[in-house]
Order: C-alpha cells, then sequence, then structure tokens
C-alpha cells in the first residue's frame, strides 16, 4: 500500500513538473541567434577556408552548434582562438596545435606577374573579397589593400603568374615592440647594446627598406 | 653593424629602487623590535635571525629550481616578510614552526603565484593562519607576564631540548578578555578582571603597550617617508577606534575602551606594515580607505567575538580576497574625466 | 535579530562554498572572468532560494504526511532539476551569450551538491519556512560572493607569473584552498 | 597682470641641465656636404617627390607635394644638385628608412626668389592652403601640420603659444623666445587672426626669465592687449598640451576630443614663428633652431639646415669621446636615433649626445610591487602599474579599461618607478598592438562585406540565369502548344512536346547545378 503511495505521490509531482516545463518550452521559445555574429565578428573575414569550412560564417556557425573546434583558424592565429575561448568560455587550444604556438604567420598579400598574366578571369572568380581586378583577355591586378592573404587565387592560375608575398613592414606599420629585459637575464641585460654604432659609421643609413 | 633595438624614453631615471623601498620598511620596524627584544628578551632576535635565513633560502631554491636568476634574493622582499613573520609568532615558538611558517609565506604564498609584487595574500599572515589552524596551542604560548628566561633556557625552548613548561603559556590581555566575555556568569568588570591578573598596563596591555608603541612610530615613520600612503592605517585604526568606542559605550564592563585594543596584540603593526602592503591590498585611494576600514572592523569583531586570540591576521587576508573587486570598483577619475563633478578645483594662486 | 544572524552566518560563518566545501564544480569552472562569475551567482541565487522554498513545500506538505521521508533526496533532486530547467529556458530566452558562457554549469546547478545540500541543512536543523528561504538565499548570496571575489583574483592571477606546471586549474585550487583559510577567520562569529 | 592659473595632478622635477646652452646664442650652422632631406617629416601620409636625381634645386625649391591635407610639403634646404631619391634612414625608432631626397649644395645656398603672399586680402582656406605649400607644421616635436589645425570649425576662445619647454636639456625655444620675440608674436597673431580667437596665452615655465622678459616687451611693444604672457611653475610635464591648457585654462581635454572642442588652440613658439616668416617673408620652412647639449665640450643653440646630417651638425659642439649616441629631442620624450649621421628634420628640437654615464643603461627590470608610485606622477591620472599589470601580459582589452588610449608617454612613470619597469614601452607596445588590431578589424569587416556582396552577386545572377532558362523554356513549351493546336496534330505529337519542355527545365536545373559546383569547386580550390 505504502508503496503505491510513493509512486502515486512521485507521479503526481512528475506530472506537475512536466506540465510546467512543457508550458515553459512554448513560453521562452528562443528564435534565432545572436552568438554566431560575435562568433564571426572575431574571425579574420579572410574567407579563405582553411578550417574546413566554406568561408568564415558557415565556420562559425559550426562552432556555435558545437561542431568545430575553435583552434582551425590559422588566420586569426592563437590571438584569434584565445578570443574566442573567452567568448564561449571554451577551453583554448593552440592553433598551430602546441609547440611552436607563438610563431605568428607573417601577413601575406597576392602579387600578379603582370606581363604574363594571360587576363583568363579565373583569378578574380576564385577570389572571395573581390580585390582582384581586371577584364577577361586584359590584364588583372591585385588591389593590395584588400587583398587578405587568403591564396585562394594562386591555384587556379594556369599560367602560375601568382606570388604570394609579404607585407613590407613601413613607418604607418611599424609598432613598438615588447620590451625585451625579462627578470631572468637580469645580469645580461647591462649587454644588451644601446649604442647606436660608431660616430663614423656612416654606412648604416644606406640600408634600405627590406 | 647591426642597428641596435629602438630603446623607448624616458632616458632618465630617479634615484629609486625596491630594494630601498624594503630597506626603509626593515627601518621602521626597527624601533619595534628593539623594544619588543627588551621586553622578552634576545629570543626574538634569534627567530628573526632563523625566520630571515630560511626566507632567504626558500626563495633561492625555487628560484633555482625555476631557473631565474638569484637576483631577486637582493630585494629584500623576503626579508621584510620573515620579519612580520617573527614578530607575529609567539617569540618562544618552536624552531620548526617558524621554519613552517616562512615555507608557506615564501613557497605557497608567494613563489607559486610567480613571486614578488604578484601574491594575491599577504604571505606573512597567510603564516600565521596556517600555523594557528595547524597548531592552535603552540601558537597561543604567549610567555606569561614577568617571566624573563635566561637566554640559555630561551635557546633551549625553541630548539626543543627542554620541555614546554606552562609557565609559558599564558592569557594575553586579549584571551583574558574573550573569556570573561564568553563566559555568561561573568560579572565584574574588564578593567578590574586584568588589574587583577596584573595584564593592564599604563594604558592597555602591560609591557606589549610599548612595543605597540613603537611599531605606531615606525609607522610614522613610512608615512612620513611617503613608503606608505595615511589611507589604509588611518581607516584600519579609525574603523577599529569606533566599532570599539560603541561597544565601550554600550557596555564598559564587559568591553574595553578603544585606546587598549589599539594598542594591544598586532592592531599597530598591522595597520602600518601589513594592510598597507600594496601587492595584497589595494591601490586605489578610495580602495585603500576600504580596505583598512574593512580590516579593522573585521579584526576588532574576530578578536573579541570570534574564535582566534587575534583577528589582524584574518580580517586582512579576508579583504585580501576582496581587494582586487574593491579596485576594480574604486578607480579613480582620471584626467579630463570628471565623475559626477566630483573632482575638486586645484586651484593655486 | 536571530534571523539577522541566520543570513550573517549563511553568507560568512557557514560559506557554503569555503567552509562547507559544497559547490566547488561551478566554483571552479566559471570563476575565469567576473562577468559570467556573476551571471553564474544569479543563476544560482535564483535557483538555491527557489529550490529551499520548493523543497520546504514538497517535504512538509507531501513527504512528511505520507510518511515517504526516504523519498527526501529523489524528490528534491527532480525539483531541483525541474527548477534548473526553467531557468535555463529563461536565461537562453533573455540572455544567448549569457548561456552560452554558463555552457555546461547551467545544467550543471542541477547536480551542484550546494543546491541539494541546502535543502538538507535547512531539514536536518528544522529550520521553518522562512528560516529555510533565509539560510537559501543566504548561502546562495555566499556562494554568488566568494564566485565574484575568486573571479576577481583569478583575472589578476592569470596574468601573473605563475610557474608553469601551477598555471590554470593548480593555481586556482591553491587560491580557493587560502581562501578558504581566510575565511576560518570567521569561525565562532556567529554566536 | 595677474593671471588665475590652475593645477595638474602628479608631474615631476628631474634636474633642468637647461644651463649648458641656456647662456649660448642662436648661432648660423655651416653648409654640410650632404643634406639628406626625409619625404615624411609630419604626422599624416608622407610628400610625393617632384624632383629627379640630377635636377638642379634652389633653396627654399618644392621638392616634395602633399598628399591630401593631412600632409606638408617639403622643400630643399639648400641649393645645389639632387643627387638621389631613394629610401634612406630617418631619426625614427622604428629604424626604417623613408623616401628621401639627397642634395648635394653648390655652396651657394642661393634662395629662390621669395614673394611674401598677401596674405590679408586671400581667404582663410587660400591662407591654409599657402602655409600647407609652406611646410609649416608643428616644431615643438611631434611635426603635426599646422594648417590642418587652423581650419576654423568651431568658435574658439583662446590661444595658447606653448614655450613652456618642460623638457631637460632643450633651450631652443628659450633662444627663440629671447632673440626674436617679436616674430613670435607677430605669428601668433597672424594666427589669432585666421582662428578669430579672443585672448592669446603665452605660457613660459618660470625658469626662463629672460625669455618671459623679452616676450612680454615684445608684446607690450606690439600693444596688444588680448596677448597675455603667462609664467607657470616649472613642472614637468607642463608644456604637454593637455597640461599646459589645464595650467592656463582650467579646461581638460578628454582622450577623445580636440582641444578645439573645448575652444581652445595650441601653437608653439617656433611654429608661430615659422607660420611669421612663410606669410610675410615668404619662405618656407627649411631651417629650425636645434639645441647641441649633453655629452659634449660645448652646447649651444643652432639654425641648422633641415636634412643636415646629426654626426656633422653635433661636431659643431665637439662631442666628448665615450659618446654612444644621440636622442633626438628630449631625455623624457625624445628617440634614440639608429644611426648617428640620420638628418635633423623639422621636429628635431634637440640633440643630446649620449654617454653611459650621462645616461646609464636602465638597471634590470624588476617585478612590480605595486607601490603606486607611478600613479601619484601620473599627470593623466591614470594607474600606470594596472597599464603595466595587463599590457605585460598583452590583455588588451583590460588595459584599454584602465584607459590606456589617454597615456600621453610623458614617461613620468617610468621615472620615478622603483623597479625599473620600461613602463613606457610597454604602453607604446601595447597601442601599438591595439592600433594593429583596429586595423586589421576594419579590414576583416570590409572583407567581409565584399565577400557577402560577392556571394548575394552569385546567387542573384544563378537566380537570374535560372529564371531566364525557365523563361526560355515556358516560351518555348507555349509555342510548341501553339503550332499543336493548329496543325495536323496527334496524341504522340503531344508527348512530343511534352517530352521536349520537360527536358527544358532539366537542362535549366543541371546548368544550375553546373555553376553551383562551379562555385564551390573554385571556393575549394
Amino acid at each position: 500500500m505504502e508503496i503505491l503511495i510513493a509512486i502515486a505521490v512521485m507521479a503526481l509531482g512528475a506530472l506537475t513538473l512536466g506540465a510546467a516545463l512543457g508550458y515553459a518550452a512554448i513560453r521562452f521559445k528562443v528564435e534565432g541567434d545572436l552568438i554566431t555574429g560575435k562568433v564571426e565578428a572575431i574571425l579574420p573575414q579572410t574567407q579563405c577556408g582553411q578550417c574546413g569550412f566554406a568561408g568564415c560564417k558557415p565556420y562559425a556557425e559550426a562552432i556555435v552548434r558545437g561542431e568545430a573546434e575553435i583552434n582551425l583558424c590559422p588566420p586569426g592565429g592563437d590571438e584569434g582562438a584565445k578570443k574566442l575561448a573567452d567568448l564561449l568560455g571554451r577551453e583554448f587550444k593552440p592553433v598551430s596545435g602546441g609547440g611552436d604556438g607563438e610563431a605568428v604567420k607573417p601577413r601575406l598579400t597576392a602579387i600578379i606577374r603582370e606581363a604574363e598574366c594571360i587576363g583568363c578571369t579565373l583569378c578574380i572568380q576564385a577570389c572571395p573579397v573581390d580585390a582582384i581586378v581586371g577584364a577577361a583577355r586584359q590584364m588583372h591586378t591585385v588591389i593590395e589593400t584588400l587583398c587578405t592573404g587568403c591564396e585562394l587565387c594562386v591555384k587556379p592560375c594556369p599560367v602560375e603568374c601568382i606570388d604570394m608575398v609579404s607585407v613590407p613592414e613601413t613607418l604607418a606599420t611599424w609598432k613598438y615592440a615588447y620590451p625585451i629585459i625579462p627578470i631572468k637575464s637580469a645580469e645580461r641585460a647591462h649587454d644588451v647594446p644601446n649604442n647606436v654604432g660608431a660616430m663614423n659609421d656612416t654606412q648604416s643609413s644606406h640600408r634600405k627598406v627590406a | 653593424m647591426p642597428i641596435a633595438p629602438p630603446i623607448s624614453s624616458p632616458y632618465l631615471h630617479a634615484e629609486t629602487s625596491v630594494r630601498r623601498i624594503m630597506n626603509q620598511v626593515m627601518l621602521a620596524l626597527l624601533p619595534g623590535i628593539v623594544v619588543y627584544t627588551a621586553l622578552i628578551g634576545l629570543a626574538l632576535i634569534v627567530q628573526v635571525l632563523l625566520a630571515c635565513c630560511f626566507a632567504l633560502i626558500f626563495e633561492g631554491l625555487f628560484q633555482k629550481l625555476r631557473g631565474r636568476s638569484l637576483a631577486s634574493l637582493q630585494d629584500g622582499s623576503a626579508l621584510v616578510t620573515a620579519c612580520l613573520i617573527a614578530l607575529t609568532f609567539p617569540p618562544l615558538s618552536p624552531w620548526w614552526l617558524t621554519v613552517l611558517g616562512v615555507f608557506f609565506a615564501i613557497v605557497v604564498a608567494k613563489q607559486l603565484y610567480g613571486g614578488l609584487g604578484q601574491n594575491p595574500f599577504n604571505p606573512a599572515m597567510i603564516a600565521f593562519a596556517v600555523c594557528i589552524v595547524a597548531f592552535p596551542a603552540l601558537m597561543s604560548q604567549w610567555p606569561a607576564q614577568g617571566l624573563h628566561l635566561p637566554f640559555s633556557q630561551q635557546m633551549e625552548v625553541i630548539f626543543g631540548f627542554s620541555p614546554r613548561i606552562d609557565a609559558l603559556t599564558a592569557a594575553t590581555p586579549l584571551d583574558a578578555i574573550k573569556t570573561a566575555l564568553k563566559m555568561d556568569s561573568f560579572t565584574g568588570s574588564i578593567q578590574d578582571l586584568l588589574k587583577s591578573q596584573s595584564l593592564y598596563g599604563t594604558f592597555a596591555g602591560r609591557g606589549w603597550e610599548w612595543v605597540t608603541t613603537a611599531y605606531l612610530v615606525g609607522g610614522l615613520f613610512l608615512i612620513f617617508r611617503r613608503v606608505i600612503t595615511w589611507q589604509t592605517p588611518v581607516a584600519f585604526l579609525g574603523s577599529m577606534t569606533v566599532i570599539s568606542l560603541i561597544c565601550w559605550l554600550i557596555d564598559p564592563a564587559r568591553f574595553s575602551d578603544p585606546l587598549f585594543h589599539l594598542f594591544s596584540g598586532g592592531a599597530m603593526l598591522g595597520a602600518f606594515f601589513i594592510a598597507t602592503d600594496p601587492v595584497s591590498g589595494c591601490t586605489t585611494p578610495a580602495g585603500k580607505l576600504i580596505f583598512g576600514g574593512g580590516a579593522g572592523l573585521l579584526a576588532y569583531l574576530i578578536r573579541v567575538f570570534g574564535g582566534f586570540p587575534d583577528g589582524i591576521a584574518f580580517s586582512i587576508l579576508i579583504m585580501n580576497i576582496c581587494a582586487p573587486l574593491i579596485d576594480v570598483y574604486t578607480q579613480p577619475a582620471i584626467f579630463a574625466m570628471q565623475q559626477g563633478g566630483k573632482k575638486k578645483e586645484r586651484d593655486h594662486a | 535579530m536571530s534571523y539577522f544572524f541566520l543570513l550573517i552566518g549563511a553568507v560568512f560563518v557557514n560559506n557554503v562554498v569555503l567552509v562547507k566545501i559544497l559547490g566547488l564544480c561551478p566554483f571552479m569552472g566559471v570563476s575565469k572572468k567576473l562577468s559570467t562569475a556573476y551571471g553564474m551567482g544569479a543563476a544560482t541565487t535564483f535557483v538555491l532560494t527557489l529550490a529551499t522554498g520548493a523543497s520546504f513545500v514538497i517535504d512538509h506538505y507531501l513527504l512528511i504526511p505520507a510518511g515517504l521521508e526516504y523519498l527526501r533526496t529523489l524528490s528534491f533532486i527532480v525539483t531541483i532539476a525541474a527548477i534548473v530547467q526553467l531557468t535555463e529556458m529563461a536565461i537562453a530566452k533573455t540572455s544567448p551569450l549569457l548561456q552560452q558562457v554558463l555552457g555546461i554549469y547551467l545544467p550543471l546547478i542541477t547536480t551542484n551538491c550546494a543546491v541539494l545540500g541546502v535543502p538538507l541543512i535547512n531539514i536536518s536543523h528544522g529550520y521553518g519556512f522562512v528560516e529555510s528561504l533565509i539560510f537559501g538565499a543566504g548561502s546562495a548570496l555566499g556562494f554568488s560572493l566568494v564566485l565574484a571575489l575568486f573571479a576577481g583574483i583569478r583575472e589578476r592571477v592569470e596574468a601573473a607569473d605563475v610557474p608553469l606546471p601551477f598555471k590554470g586549474v593548480a593555481i586556482a585550487m591553491i587560491t580557493a584552498g587560502l581562501m578558504s583559510l581566510a575565511f576560518m577567520g570567521f569561525a565562532g562569529l556567529d554566536r | 597682470m595677474l593671471q588665475k592659473l590652475f593645477k595638474f595632478k602628479g608631474g615631476i622635477k628631474p634636474a633642468h641641465h637647461k644651463a649648458e646652452s641656456q647662456g649660448a646664442p642662436i648661432a648660423i650652422a655651416p653648409l654640410p656636404g650632404r643634406l639628406v632631406i626625409p619625404l615624411s617629416q609630419s604626422a599624416g601620409e608622407a610628400a610625393q617627390p617632384v624632383v629627379a636625381v640630377g635636377d638642379r634645386v634652389l633653396k627654399g625649391q618644392f621638392i616634395g607635394r602633399a598628399e591630401g591635407w593631412l600632409s606638408s610639403a617639403v622643400h630643399a634646404s639648400t641649393s645645389g644638385t639632387v643627387v638621389a631619391v631613394e629610401p634612406r634612414l630617418m631619426p625614427h625608432p622604428s629604424g626604417l628608412a623613408t623616401l628621401s631626397v639627397v642634395i648635394e649644395p653648390d655652396g651657394e645656398d642661393r634662395w629662390l626668389p621669395l614673394q611674401a603672399p598677401d596674405y590679408k586680402n586671400m581667404s582663410p582656406k587660400a591662407v591654409l592652403q599657402y602655409l600647407q605649400d609652406a611646410g609649416v607644421v608643428g616644431m615643438g616635436g611631434a611635426g603635426f601640420p599646422s594648417h590642418a589645425k587652423m581650419q576654423n570649425s568651431t568658435v574658439l576662445e583662446d590661444l595658447v603659444i606653448n614655450g613652456a619647454e618642460c623638457e631637460p636639456y632643450i633651450t631652443c625655444d628659450d633662444r627663440l623666445m629671447r632673440e626674436r620675440a617679436g616674430e613670435i608674436v607677430a605669428g601668433s597673431r597672424v594666427i589669432r587672426d585666421l582662428l578669430q580667437v579672443k585672448r592669446v596665452l603665452i605660457g613660459i615655465e618660470d625658469n626662463k626669465p629672460e625669455a618671459i622678459a623679452a616676450m612680454r616687451e615684445a608684446v607690450e611693444a606690439m600693444g596688444e592687449t588680448t596677448f597675455s604672457v603667462v609664467v607657470v611653475p616649472t613642472l614637468y610635464p607642463a608644456g604637454g598640451i593637455k597640461q599646459l591648457i589645464r595650467v592656463l585654462t582650467g579646461k581638460e581635454i578628454p582622450v577623445d576630443k580636440r582641444s578645439t572642442d573645448l575652444g581652445i588652440q595650441c601653437f608653439n613658439v617656433a611654429t608661430a614663428l615659422s607660420v611669421w616668416r612663410a606669410l610675410n617673408l615668404g619662405e618656407p620652412v627649411v631651417n629650425r633652431i636645434v639645441t647641441l647639449t649633453g655629452n659634449v665640450e660645448q652646447a649651444g643653440n643652432w639654425e641648422v639646415l633641415i636634412g643636415t646630417p646629426m654626426n656633422e651638425l653635433l661636431a659643431l659642439a665637439r662631442p666628448k669621446a665615450d659618446t654612444d649616441g644621440i636622442i633626438m629631442g628630449g631625455p623624457m620624450m625624445g628617440i634614440s636615433v639608429p644611426a648617428f649621421d640620420v638628418p635633423v628634420i623639422k621636429a628635431s628640437n634637440c640633440l643630446i649626445a649620449r654617454s653611459p654615464a650621462l645616461f646609464p643603461p636602465p638597471p634590470p627590470e624588476m617585478p612590480c610591487i605595486r607601490c603606486g608610485a607611478c600613479a601619484r606622477v601620473c599627470p593623466q591620472e591614470l594607474q600606470p602599474f594596472e597599464l603595466y599589470w595587463w599590457s605585460r601580459a598583452r590583455q588588451f582589452d583590460k588595459a584599454q579599461a584602465y584607459n590606456l588610449a589617454s597615456c600621453i608617454e610623458c614617461g613620468c612613470c617610468a621615472y620615478v618607478c622603483p623597479a625599473n619597469i620600461p613602463l613606457v614601452q610597454y604602453f607604446r607596445f601595447s597601442k601599438g598592438e591595439i592600433r594593429a588590431a583596429a586595423k586589421e578589424q576594419k579590414m576583416a569587416d570590409s572583407a567581409k562585406a565584399r565577400f557577402e556582396f560577392k556571394q548575394f552577386r552569385a546567387e542573384r545572377e544563378k537566380a537570374e540565369k535560372a529564371e531566364k532558362l525557365a523563361r526560355a523554356a515556358a516560351a518555348q513549351a507555349a509555342k510548341l502548344a501553339a503550332e499543336r493546336d493548329t496543325p495536323p496534330g496527334g496524341e504522340s505529337d503531344t508527348a512530343v512536346y511534352a517530352a521536349d519542355a520537360k527536358q527544358a527545365v532539366i537542362a535549366a536545373a543541371v546548368e544550375r547545378a553546373r555553376l553551383q559546383r562551379a562555385e564551390t569547386d573554385s571556393r575549394d580550390a
């Protein structure tokens, strides 16, 4: 008898709670999601597909659905993975797969050797961000400021006239470095050369832009 | 010839160093150490030296273990921590207790967090808290008033060659008050009780009052030399004065007067030397006031109503926990960003 | 006045995390950032207060009259699970980002021993309805408070030069231990 | 004339070291063997070269055209031959080379025929254009194009003329005010009229009594009542724009506003002089006053042609044997130049010969103990130790939350830091990273927009194509149906027509699939 009461009580409880939850499921129905946008904002928008998805948005959607890791984006680097980990509360994983995690890929830009270009427009179709201009049978050129360095145009080129070159540092892009006097090498810090060269050393100024 | 990496301005530097700051703190502790030694005997000096040696040893070993240079031993921060441990532990506590305290302070509370400047808790207070929780009996063995053991006998007690005699364990004034307060049958007055046990001196605990006065002198020196700012100690002592005054006015028979509290136990040491630790404390002016005020209030509550003989260590550790959050919410207004016109005009004719 | 002491006691002296050592899972997991700590604290406060109230009602008007005290743990868990589900749906509706950030910890409130522990403590102490609610709210406030304080410290420690073997959760555990040590200072203050 | 002064918080009082060069009158530096004139001497875009190798140029001749509004023209500093237009090292902490015009002087130092503009009858816009073409930039060290600061968009009240010269060692403005006060005041008057301000405040630190007297005399001689020479207490960085404006007017300029938003504009005394020269004599900026001091036998102040190699110039002050570098600007905010022979530019107000004795290498960096000394001296009232804590850990968003952007890099914090932490470099590092990240974000946003537009375009084209095909198929079906209605038809015909129509639809679908495949292929490639 007692066992029946117990069952009845528990069943009653389960029913009540079930009804409440059922109502809540309808009342608090969620439409759309805001997170995908935030994830996508972190991705570098190179649209390079190195993550295995067709562009940054599909990758962002996959991350939010929990189907993709957050460390699949080489252009975003560890910095980007860190930001994603922060946003989503997931554990940070280095992009390069451990080891040389700090090595950052230098920024590249595509350059078309214009003399060799045959004007096939294949690279224009390949470029995900419309950074290549030109018409059929006309020479094409890359608008360097728009190029994301995704390398998608390199393969389609039938005459292999597209090179990926690193963007040179200029006065506008130069940044101060991280201070280099770690506590570890405290006694060696005195040896860091901070003299700017001998008085008659005029050679140095003829250095060309790297 | 390769061009040297850019070195950022400024190229001038004022004559200051971390070591100089630490030296001034040590100097400020000196009057307290001298008076304390006069009261207790040379055992205190032995404890200070013991703590200093082991602090350097632990710090050095840890630096070696991390493959760092031993240059950080010169900054003097470990010595300040060691001095505070020696001054807060009972002077005749066994040598291994002091060493254990130093270990927890230097290794657990400081080096595991990355060393100087990065520890969220005050190392000396961690040492005190660990030891009083783990060895409550040993940490309450304060030598009885007027017990002047000869130096050799003190050494025997510290290094465990002679049994820890009962005479060591006398009630401190704070203990006596607490015991009386918890006794429902207690009917007399605190003052009479203390006087009857000849624990009361001129204005606070006998003998001990002069040690705390010496700490006060050292602390004022630090404020004068601008090593510490006034906010924390003033808030600490202020809140302790206010709360003890309120209790005293409510029931002068059961609670002691503010003066007694300010000059008893570790109040002065805590207010000037421990709560002002910038690493584990608050750094904004408003934050310092909150930190000091909170620590003073908690210290009073714990020492009068709580389960431990003195509340300084725990109150400061609890405020250490709060410090990062207090700092976040008390950031001062920066140049050209007045917060509700709070910023005053700083005119001069 | 006794209610006040009960509340203070639940927040500080018998702090659910640092003294009773309950609910460590979200305490360690959701304290990396201050903002998420606030979210988790709010969610737990809500769930815990509701759970203590609901479990008191169930215990007094269902289980005890029916003589089913042995079903306490079971029925409490079911109730808590339902309340957590409700909370999760509400948060998903109002703040998707908070939901994403709280991640697995929100459902984990279900198995948060603090949320089950506090109602059981209530019953073992024989608290009445109001006392239960106050104790529940106090415990939840204590949980949120130390969670926020812990997050504040962790944000700082995250940027510290912690030795490699101790980086991350290890130093967080040590920090939690030292915080617990500091909270021992409150011992005896509620009497 | 009692001016109400205000105070700013913080600040430091390092040793002045002005006595070494303060007494030396401005002397004219001899022509150097070769001039290297960088084309990017001001903030903003670099000028574009308008001369080629082999061209003969006269002193004051245009050699670099300003690119856009935030840019300034560059002129030949002497007469001679252009021997190279190539990247050369310039005094910049990066040690990078920029496009420069190298001139071999002919020794005649012959001016282009100068013609003073009739600026009083020119439109303000034309005057600004003239100043841009004359290459007038801020001579105090920042090198901001001056014309860009004179666009009068808001109603201004005060013009602040900065003669504070708060950095140690530098005395060029001091000498300039002593010797050419009249021209400075005249230049200030021109700026005042351009900006239509009510009041001109000339702020000078109280450690330059002779300059104060000279300026007061000049103001009196001009009979200007709107001018006042205000003596400000000597406290570094009283010459910082924000601090000087605070001291003189009590107004504080937030990081996200310009001084003009609060009705104030500020120019350096040397800039006022350049404005006067350009408008009154038609003379472009080809020289400036440079203080040579530091580890030298004879410190002094020289009028130097822009482009003069620093080692040739410093030789005039006879540097001591242990000189191991040159600081351009003051010791608090100046830069250590990357080579001895980099040229003097318009912003080079002072060259300090370095020596290990005078500027000892920084002691090893110790851990921060959060002592707060930096916060007490910060003139921007920041918490430098918090900025350091987050910068060191590369948590830039946190550093920004502590108002990193408000830092003026004055160096007070690093000066007093007992742990010898190169705070300013940490802050510059963080700022650089934040700037780069913002730039990257902007690029990413535009890339995303273009990507999405491209996808939209492809989608639209596909839809259009499909529609066209469907229309064609429908038209064909209709035609067939019409044909079937009239001529002899049979059941089989109908079936054929129906099959045709179906085929057209299939063809359209196949085409669609092919396009889609082609697109995914190209994306996968």
